[in-house]
């Protein structure tokens, strides 16, 4: 039997775990010689380390704490110094496997008998199995929850996909070119979202939210609010004869405010479904009580709408739950430097993604904002008008809300690519137009990215490394200020039109959802996957699992590959009949057991 | 020719108060936020990259700490908490210390116990100096007239003396910062005939403080403004009128005003620094080295001492007036020796001195760019212009 | 040509369409065409009773073609082929004419737009005479995978499989599991402990009865097509004997990983010659033995770290890596940890910290006074020996880019962050699975975007850094995702095979090999003894590539034929 | 039956003469034929006047072999004549099946080419700007010559074809075997081409082929040719790929690509554009500045496409 | 009455046909002279088809597809870019101008960008004049 010291420090601060309690507990198990709490950061003496380890005829070493990693390399010397085999030196990760929630200490405890036992906690933390109902629900339909989707029901297996709007698609369908290789976005996503529709085991649920969620993995039972559509999905031919007699028209959220909708419309031409929905807020018919307007309903000539369809809920029972709800763009306005708001002509990255897309408000005219009447609400609007005069120059921002505390401490991890894609766009439609490029380092990691951003570079894009302080208006010409950090000179560069390359955030309601489904999120606000490294897209509640941006930022293709990737638990799921039950089902005592038999495991 | 980095440099500098400058990721906004940073003076990023590098050197030769009035507005706006507007300040204490030739300056700043020891030390000697004269000379009972214990003449020859031995000091140290900065500096060569156009900054920058009043709030200026006229409406009183405001026991309205308002002026400074660096609500006051606070305290009680004094000798209490005196005496000698030279007063010459040299870096600069004519394109105005 | 009993129904979409075409003139105009048995109108054919009514019109007029002319066919030529089925006629003799997206509602020339509608609809009539009824093919799935690559990644797929009850063969080249992942100590962000993660995907991989462990081994020969592939394994025994043997699998995993680029060939850093410059993975096995320390035992007081070797740099590779800054940074915490009064200077290019809590890594290495020191990619630094008087072994000279300064740098150990490269063998192995490589040797996927695992070979897959840099969060993913695809493949039994394929017509094929280069998704095979090239119905996506290629009219492709084609043409311009 | 020897009669209309060459080139074989058959007109190498063949009742011939293109009133009245005359009209050789050599004058108009001749030409006597017109009088006395058409013709386009014997000129060995045919009457169906293979040249090529793709085009000459490897892989322009096989794979066995005379496969309706096809779609390159750069190593792409069968061919002249 | 041409157009399925689609969705107008023939990739698109339409009757062919890189085969439109230069080469030997022939790139979402090209193609064709090539082969087969 190995002689076992535990040494228990911290390495953050704010940690739930009692150590005391900790410590007693590992005092108490079997092999254990010597436990000694470290406090917080601890400084560790090498020599005296070693010594105590000598003196204590130490074989094997348990660091243990939130990321006890930190002090591994001083406690493997010290090891290595006293003789003994630096491969015994174990660690007990708390933070790092789940002991950040509720039951923190048991969860360290568990984890601390792993360790001192040399077995992974992961190989012996493996929750009951659970008998599995065959249908899964997938939450958000962008393209991380089509993928998820798809690659389901591709295996013949039902699938329920909820989106809260009125189309699937997401932010993946707004966009006009993907970096690196500038593919339409339309053209690979369109025929996924038309796969989506016609598959005969995906049941599309738009406009429709998950309000509540109950029963144990593998058995839930989910409530979905389906909000009236007003519009009968399978008879609408888009025909476009209600959008056109409506008479009310607001900003429209799928060109980011850059242009109008009607109250009764489709999100964009190739919205999935192809259907017309009525936006209740905005329908005089709705907001009157049925006492006004309803010209569509009298104009459609299939007779599909009816304005007075009421929100339902439906209860729908699945084994499996996908979360792939995605992000929003941080709110611009709260970088009160960039005057993103007050400037009409300062621009978040994704009005620009609308601006520049073909099928966008100004058929991917590159354009400065013009002043124009709204006629029926009599007050001017700055709006982008594809005959507006276009910009000189486009500054560029990068890390706007991202990499900075006061906003997301971390880095959003596309902006740097689709800032340089901005780039590309503007070289290419207004070659004439100077285009700054301001950022802080550039993250061009994936696969072409490096090769992206030489390319551009090469394109006369000037690439200016140096955060901007701010956008000031200087008689009526935006100016954009910062330091050219690599010339050693602090710059004003006139801008007509400024990107702001707009970080991102958990889109709304993840917190609501993470309460009702029992998800962990992170310090950043996005749900927190089960091991960072070993299961990425599997979460602290088994059967529930997530893909894309809801977990952390991410690209396309890791989209893509972390929704396809969920579709391996679900499949392996469904065609075992037995799930991943709930990790907290497991007892100390009984995680003990299973780490004292597999104790001989590694070979 | 490479230059040595010095990764050392910046846990000599945490002893100056320099505590989060390796958080530095070089975003280049707190220089674009600057009030004071402009083409020729690109900071505070580029002294914290100095910093960070350890390039002693370099930082010698920078005005660039000098320029910062440490409104803040750095810190305020910078993502990874390097605190610029701190690291600054904490740059001009170690360069004091590097401008001082006696190493005190920089036994200071690292130790405070070497400070107030020696604050105690310059106290104890000066109390024992006026007490030693005092009683030998005079009766402690007598504060004006012939038998006074401290007369004015004495004490002013005394002033005088001191003045002289300081200002001495400051300007070997002063000519110490002209030597690293200016003529020691590389990429500087300064034309004789700029020293002589940018002269009427020094008295300009002493007496107005023009460059503290471009910071974003105006509030600071305004205080400091306050607190260094009361400072040096004291020293010219001293200095000059000593025997006017000294005697009495009659008030000497035309002197003794300006006297009082000084004194009200340098205690609503001292108080409202002191009040700040407590709530540490805003972002110059957020850190306190152990020599601010000795500073403050040490006027303070410098202050106090001498309105006490004041007090007591027009009520008549001439007893309890001379020891109030020798009291303030005991902490003025050491505050001004020690913090005049060598601690934070220093910068009423480096500050100036700063000013000037600015002026005539840039001249420099100026020149020897349009003598390489086909030097950089785009300084601001420029690519204003061109657009 | 045998003759026809053609079915023509058009579609009025409401006013959709007739608004600007003249629904009833389009079926007089069509009447009279040869072959055409009956010709209407409805107001939704789409509808319910639309629908019904080409089933029955099929059934009563014994048609024996279908025209529908109508929206476009991406919106519902699933629906009406649907219709037809109904009605007892092979979904693929129904043909469409898009007379609303492509006709009413682009043109308000009434005029015009019937008559462009007549052609269109002319056209569908004379394409659809040549339609054939084609069947969807079926062809086995072996529920068996291959998976080449014992890393992270190979066992993470191969468990996934295996967890599923299904065979998987895990073949690993050395003798060992873990790949490169298996030389690290700790990983980054976390400082988790990549033993364990590893040790508990080797230990499920072991017990798991499902895999088929072939370590040694290598992929001789593939042969086959998505479902029935036949591998030949070679496994090499001890005494330099090796065994041979196939295996029939569906799928095929490629996991095969990287290796570390040769730091030796960055001839300014000295690795080799200066003995304290280590590279990334010298440097973790002695934070696994717990000896950092010089080549002479002392403990270092200067390190420094140089990222982006070979990495990021023209003349050796120009992308980034991806995983190096993170581990560079974690090493700075491991020596920081090891010897808390030692220097650690960062030469960093970017700081990529991009991932899930990786800026916030960098911020606490910040923290911990790392000194982050920036340079050009074009402008390396270089490494020289100290003067005996220095304090420090090594000195290292760079472009200092946030300073505009040249330093040097004190070092008594330089650690080099060697990038990913395209493992050596790669272009064996692409070629023995038939996928191709980019130009800097890594695996292509069959869409960068939306199908990163999948390659243009149905059937075979890539997963974590055999396709390019990743961390192992994103390499798991990946095998997951691979896996995933395969599962799916499996539960259906069947591989489903559209009828619309291209075909090598035997009698006419010449053995040109004109086709063969093309197809993208290499569905055509070339039979060196009877000289034929061959089509792979499973493998082949229908684009038509070869068809058009093909110099003697050898390849059919299926409803997409030069008959259909050319009678289309001639229709439109009627 | 047995005992009536075969009537037989070759014709050349707009041609070489290399068909009838080609004839000839069956050696001893020929005087098979001429045991076997009568020659009842073959104006190169019998005599015989047209009134003859005028003269002949209908179908009395029982094959009529005509080679050449159709160029001019007088080679169409002849084929009217030939096909009026005997049972089975055999377009022979690529001149009569596709137009052949002279057809790739459709590419320049009738008056370009009588210009040529009769204008521009160096060798016209100085002055001399004379061009033949159909119908003249000299003396006094009306003259009638051949009307010049205004563009070449395949056989078929003036007169039903029974048959279509490719080459220029079709081999011997096919020749032998299409007469023998006849002989025997093993005719297959109406309208068939005879004397070649249903599948192209490479078929029959023994070079060995691989996976194409090109980046340069050479000639012959200019490149050290591999004897064994597929010529097209190696960048010499080959047709062979589109081309009908039945020639004996002659010019790729003399290390010359094949240029197409046997004619496009059965089935494909332009041999020059379904070449190509094929060949731009193994060019090597993604740039199009670097594919025009490659597809400039093909100059007179046309003639090279059409080099015998321009009249066959979907657009059949130029159309300036 | 003016000359109205008639065009031919090629489109792909993935990319050109659905921006044709997306015109329509967007209801974006554009002249009637255009017909359709869709195919599934444009590296389906024959030379040989091409000239069918002209001596059918065409006076102009439209041929469209994923812009370079985007294509839903992943390469089929390069096999569509290197044919088209060597079929225009041929075009001009047979006297038909260039003009007359185009090779667009058109994404899902160039809605406008594809009535742009119908329209610009439309007029040009139209300023042309008729091809007439079906009417000159008639006529060569009746005048010799």
């Amino acid at each position: 039997m190995a002689r076992v010291g535990v040494f228990i420090g911290q390495y953050h601060s704010d940690s739930r775990i009692v150590f005391d309690a900790l410590a007693s507990y590992a005092a108490n198990l079997r092999a254990v010689e010597k436990v000694r709490l470290l406090g917080l950061r601890p400084k560790v003496d090498v020599k005296a380390l070693a010594d105590e380890i000598r003196r204590e005829r130490l074989d094997r070493i348990v660091l243990a704490g939130d990321s006890p990693g930190y002090f591994k390399p001083a406690f493997t010397r010290a090891f290595e110094l006293a003789g003994g085999d630096p491969s015994e030196v174990r660690l007990a990760s708390f933070r790092e496997h789940g002991a950040g929630l509720a039951d923190a200490t048991e969860r360290a405890k568990a984890i601390l008998a792993c360790a001192v036992h040399g077995v992974p906690y992961p190989l012996v933390a493996v929750p009951r199995p659970t008998t599995v109902h065959p249908a899964t629900l997938v939450i958000g339909g962008g393209v991380a929850g089509i993928q998820a989707s798809l690659e389901i029901a591709d295996a013949g297996k039902k699938v329920y996909l909820v989106e809260r709007s009125g189309t699937i698609g997401g932010h993946m369908a707004m966009f006009d070119k993907t970096f690196p290789t500038l593919d339409c976005a339309a053209c690979i996503l369109t025929p996924k979202m038309v796969a989506v529709h016609d598959h005969e085991m995906i049941e599309l649920l738009t406009n429709s939210e998950v309000t509540r969620v109950t029963g144990s993995p593998g058995a839930f039972k989910v409530q979905v609010l389906r909000r009236a559509r007003r519009v009968d999905e399978a008879s609408c031919v888009a025909c476009n004869a209600c959008t056109e007699i409506c008479p009310i028209s607001v900003w429209s959220e799928f060109d980011a405010n850059l242009t109008h909708r009607k109250a009764i419309y489709i999100p964009f031409p190739q919205a999935v479904p192809s259907a017309y929905l009525v936006d209740p807020a905005a329908c005089t018919w709705v907001q009157s009580g049925g006492t006004k307007c309803g010209a569509c309903a009298k104009k459609c000539p299939k007779g599909c709408i009816n304005l007075d369809e009421q929100d339902r809920s439906v209860e729908i029972e699945v084994g499996n739950i996908v979360l792939a709800t995605g992000y929003e763009m941080l709110d611009a306005h709260r970088v009160e430097q960039y005057g993103y708001g007050k400037y009409p002509n300062v621009l978040t990255s994704i009005e620009f993604e609308r601006m520049t897309n073909a099928s966008g408000p100004t058929g991917g005219k590159i354009v400065t904002k013009t002043k124009e009447l709204n006629r029926r609400l009599k007050v001017e609007e700055w709006v982008a008008n594809p005959q507006g005069p276009p910009p000189r120059s486009v500054a560029i921002i990068h890390c706007v809300g991202s990499r900075d505390p006061k906003y997301n401490a971390y880095c959003s991890r596309v902006c740097c690519m689709y800032s340089l894609k901005f780039a590309h766009l503007v070289r290419e439609k207004l070659p004439d137009a100077a285009c700054y490029e301001f950022y802080i380092d550039m993250r061009a990691f994936g696969k072409g990215y490096e090769e992206f951003m030489e390319r551009i570079k090469a394109e006369g894009a000037h690439v200016v490394r140096g955060r901007t302080a701010q956008v000031v208006e200087v008689d009526g010409q935006l100016v954009v200020k910062g330091e050219d950090i690599v010339q050693d000179r602090l710059v004003q560069h006139p801008a007509d039109l400024v990107i702001l390359a707009v970080g991102v955030v958990p889109a709304q309601g993840t917190v609501e959802l993470a309460k009702a489904l029992g998800v962990p999120r992170d310090a950043d606000g996005f749900f927190s996957e089960l091991n960072y490294n070993g299961d990425p897209t599997y979460t602290e509640r088994g059967g529930i699992y997530v893909a894309g941006m809801c977990q952390a930022p991410k690209d396309i293709p890791d989209t893509v590959a972390q929704a396809s990737a969920v579709g391996a638990g679900v499949l392996r799921s469904i065609s075992t009949g037995h799930g991943m039950g709930n990790l907290d089902s497991l007892t100390l005592s009984e995680i003990e057991e299973r780490a004292a038999r597999s104790q001989a495991a590694e070979r | 020719m490479a230059i040595r980095v010095n990764p050392k440099l910046i846990d000599e500098l945490a002893t100056y108060g320099a505590a989060d400058v390796q958080n530095c990721y070089h975003c280049g906004n707190c220089s674009a936020v600057c009030a004071h940073s402009d083409d020729t003076f690109v900071f505070p990023r580029k002294p914290m990259r100095l910093l960070q590098m350890g390039l002693e050197k370099r930082i010698e030769a920078s005005l660039d700490p000098w320029l910062c009035y440490y409104c803040g507005q750095c810190s305020t706006q910078c993502p990874r908490g390097a605190e610029p507007g701190e690291t600054m300040m904490s740059l001009r204490r170690w360069l004091t210390s590097r401008y001082d030739f006696t190493g005190i300056s920089r036994l200071f700043y690292v130790s405070w116990k070497a400070e107030v020891g020696a604050l105690v030390l310059v106290a104890v000697l000066t109390c024992v100096g006026f007490l030693t004269y005092g009683f030998l000379n005079g009766n402690i009972a007598h504060y004006d007239g012939p038998t006074a214990f401290l007369p004015s003449s004495v004490v002013h020859v005394f002033d005088w003396v001191m003045a002289v031995a300081l200002s001495l000091l400051l300007l070997i140290n002063a000519g110490r910062m002209w030597w690293f900065t200016t003529v020691k500096n590389p990429r500087i060569r300064p034309r004789l005939a700029s020293y002589l156009k940018a002269l009427y900054l020094l008295p300009l920058q002493f007496l107005t403080q023009k460059e503290y009043a471009r910071c974003e709030s105006r509030r600071p200026w305004a205080i400091h403004l306050s607190l260094m006229l009361s400072y040096v409406t004291m020293l010219i009183l001293i200095m000059f009128f000593l025997k006017q405001i000294q005697e009495g026991p009659a008030i000497a309205w035309p002197f003794h005003a300006f006297g009082y308002v000084a004194t009200a002026g340098l205690l609503f400074g001292v108080i409202h620094a002191m009040r700040g660096r407590i709530a540490r609500k805003e972002p110059h006051l957020k850190h306190s080295h152990e020599s601010d606070w000795i500073f403050l305290v040490m006027l303070l009680v410098v202050t106090l001492t001498g309105v006490v004094q004041h007090v007591l000798h027009r009520s008549g209490l001439e007893l309890a007036a001379n020891i109030a005196y020798v009291v303030h005496l005991s902490l003025v000698v050491p505050m001004l020796m020690l913090e005049v030279p060598f601690g934070k007063w220093s910068h009423l010459a480096y500050r100036p001195l700063a000013a000037f040299l600015a002026a005539i870096h840039r001249d420099a600069l100026v020149s020897q760019r349009t003598s390489t004519a086909n030097g950089e394109p785009g300084s601001t105005s420029r690519a204003l212009a061109a657009a | 040509m045998e003759r026809q009993r053609i079915g023509v129904f058009v579609c009025s979409c409401g006013t959709n369409i007739a608004h600007h075409v003249d629904v009833d003139a389009v079926c007089e105009s069509v009447q009279g065409m040869p072959d055409v048995a009956i010709a209407s109108s409805y107001r939704y054919m789409c509808s319910n009773p639309g629908q019904e009514m080409i089933a029955r019109g099929i059934q009563e007029h014994q048609l024996t073609r279908v025209v529908i002319a109508a929206c476009s066919p991406r919106m519902h030529e699933k629906t009406f082929r649907g219709a037809c089925k109904r009605g007892g006629l092979n979904p693929y003799l129904c043909e469409m004419a898009n007379i609303r997206e492509q006709c009413s509602w682009v043109h308000s020339d009434r005029l015009a737009a019937t008559e462009k509608a007549k052609a269109l609809t002319s056209a569908a009539i004379r394409r659809v005479r040549h339609h054939e009824p084609l069947e969807s093919l079926t062809a086995e799935m072996c529920p068996n995978t291959l998976v080449i690559g014992g890393g992270i990644a190979g066992l993470t797929a191969a468990l996934e499989l295996a967890d599923a009850a299904h065979d998987v063969f895990l073949v690993e080249k050395t003798e060992r599991l873990g790949g490169n992942l298996a030389r690290v100590d700790l990983t980054a962000p976390h400082l988790d402990s990549a033993r364990d993660l590893l040790t508990e995907r080797i230990t499920r991989v072991r017990d798991n009865p499902r895999i088929k462990l072939l370590l040694n081994s290598e992929l001789r020969n593939l042969v086959g097509y998505v479902g029935n592939f036949s591998a030949t394994v070679r496994t090499n025994g001890a005494s330099g004997a090796h065994e041979e043997k196939t295996v029939d699998v569906g799928n095929v995993i490629v996991a095969t990983g990287y290796q570390e680029f040769d730091a030796g060939r960055v001839t300014h850093y000295g690795h080799g010659k200066l003995p304290n410059v280590v590279t990334s993975f010298e440097f973790e096995r002695m934070l696994r033995t717990g000896r950092i320390e010089t080549r002479d035992g002392r403990l270092p007081q200067y390190v420094a770290i140089i990222h982006c070797v070979g990495s990021r740099n023209k003349e050796f590779h120009a992308y980034c890596s991806r995983v190096c800054c993170m581990t560079a940074l974690k090493y700075s915490h491991e020596l920081k940890s090891a010897n808390p009064s030692c220097y650690v200077s960062d030469i960093y290019v970017d700081m990529h910290a991009f991932g899930k809590g990786c800026e916030d890594f960098y911020k606490t290495t910040s923290e911990v006074k790392t000194l982050f020191l920036m340079f050009d990619k074009n402008e390396r630094p270089v490494i020289r020996k100290a003067a005996p008087s220095d304090d420090c072994d090594m000195l290292i000279e760079v472009n200092e880019t946030l300073s505009g300064e040249r330093i040097e740098i004190p070092a008594d150990m330089v650690i080099l962050m060697v990038g990913m490269e395209a493992r050596s063998d790669s272009g064996e192995v692409a070629r023995l699975v038939n996928i191709s490589q980019d130009r800097d040797g890594w695996f292509m996927e069959s869409h960068p975007k939306l199908d990163p695992v999948a390659t243009t070979t149905d059937g075979i897959y890539i997963v974590g850094t055999c396709a390019a840099p990743k961390d192992i969060p994103d390499s798991v993913a990946q095998a997951r995702a691979a896996a995933a695809r395969i599962l799916g493949k499996i539960a259906k039994g069947k591989i489903e095979i559209d009828g619309v394929f291209a075909e090598v017509q035997d009698e006419r094929c010449s053995g040109c090999r004109m086709c063969n280069e093309l197809c993208p998704y290499s569905a055509i095979e070339f039979n060196l003894d009877t000289r034929r090239s061959h089509v792979i119905p499973a493998a082949c996506k229908a684009c038509g590539a070869c068809v058009a290629a093909c110099p003697s009219g050898a390849i059919k492709g299926r409803h997409f034929t030069v008959e259909q084609l050319h009678a289309q043409i001639e229709g439109v311009l009627l | 039956m047995a005992a009536r020897k075969l009537q037989i009669a070759l014709y050349w209309g707009a041609a070489c003469g290399g068909c009838d060459v080609a004839v000839l080139d069956t050696n001893e074989f020929i005087l098979d034929v001429a045991a076997a058959a009568d020659i009842r007109f073959w104006p190169i190498a019998v005599d015989g006047k047209y009134h003859d063949l005028e003269a002949m009742a209908d179908s009395e011939l029982d094959l009529a072999l005509f080679n050449g293109a159709i160029r001019n009133s007088e080679n169409e009245h002849v084929a009217k004549l030939l096909r009026q005359k005997s049972k089975l009209l055999v377009a022979f050789g690529s001149c009569a099946h596709m137009g052949g050599i002279p057809g790739l004058a459709n590419l320049v108009t009738k008056d370009e080419i009588l210009a040529t001749a009769y204008l521009s030409n160096a060798s016209i006597e100085p002055g001399n700007q004379t061009i033949p017109q159909a119908r003249t009088a000299v003396d006094g006395m009306p003259l009638e010559i051949p009307s010049f058409y205004r563009r070449v013709y395949r056989l078929c386009d003036v007169v039903d074809v029974d048959y279509f014997v490719p080459g220029c000129p079709p081999a011997p060995d096919q020749v032998k075997a299409v007469l023998l045919a006849v002989v025997k009457g093993e005719l297959p169906p109406l309208g068939s081409v005879v004397g070649a293979s249903e599948r192209a040249l490479c078929d029959d090529c023994q070079r060995t082929k691989s996976e194409k793709m090109v980046r340069h085009f050479h000639r012959p000459f200019e490149i050290l040719q591999d004897p064994s490897r597929c010529l097209l892989e190696q960048g010499i322009l080959c047709m062979g790929s589109a081309t009908r096989s039945g020639c004996g794979v002659r010019c790729p066995n003399s290390n010359q690509g094949c240029r197409g005379c046997y004619g496009p496969l059965p089935g494909v309706a332009d041999h020059g554009a379904s070449f190509l096809s094929a060949l731009a779609s193994i060019v090597d390159s993604k740039d199009p500045k670097e594919i025009d750069q490659i597809l400039a190593g093909l100059p007179d792409f046309i003639s090279f496409a059409y080099r015998f069968g321009l009249p066959a061919s979907t657009l059949q002249r130029s159309y300036r | 009455m003016s000359f109205e041409p008639k065009i031919v157009g090629f489109l792909c399925n993935w990319c050109s046909y659905t921006g044709a689609d997306l015109a329509g969705t967007s209801r974006i107008q554009y002249p009637p002279n255009l017909r359709v023939v869709r195919v599934m990739c444009s590296a389906r698109i024959e030379p040989t088809f091409v000239l069918r339409a002209l001596a059918g009757g065409a006076d102009g062919v439209l041929i469209c597809g994923c812009h370079p890189g985007d294509c839903h085969y992943s390469e089929g439109n390069y096999k569509a870019m290197r044919r088209f230069p060597l079929l225009k080469r041929l075009l001009k030997d047979h006297g038909v101008d260039n003009d007359r022939v185009r090779l667009e790139w058109v994404s899902a979402s160039e809605g406008q960008r594809f009535a742009d090209i119908v329209t610009d193609m439309t007029e040009r064709v139209r300023a042309l004049g008729p091809l007439r090539i079906k009417s000159d082969l008639q006529t060569d087969l009746v005048e010799r």
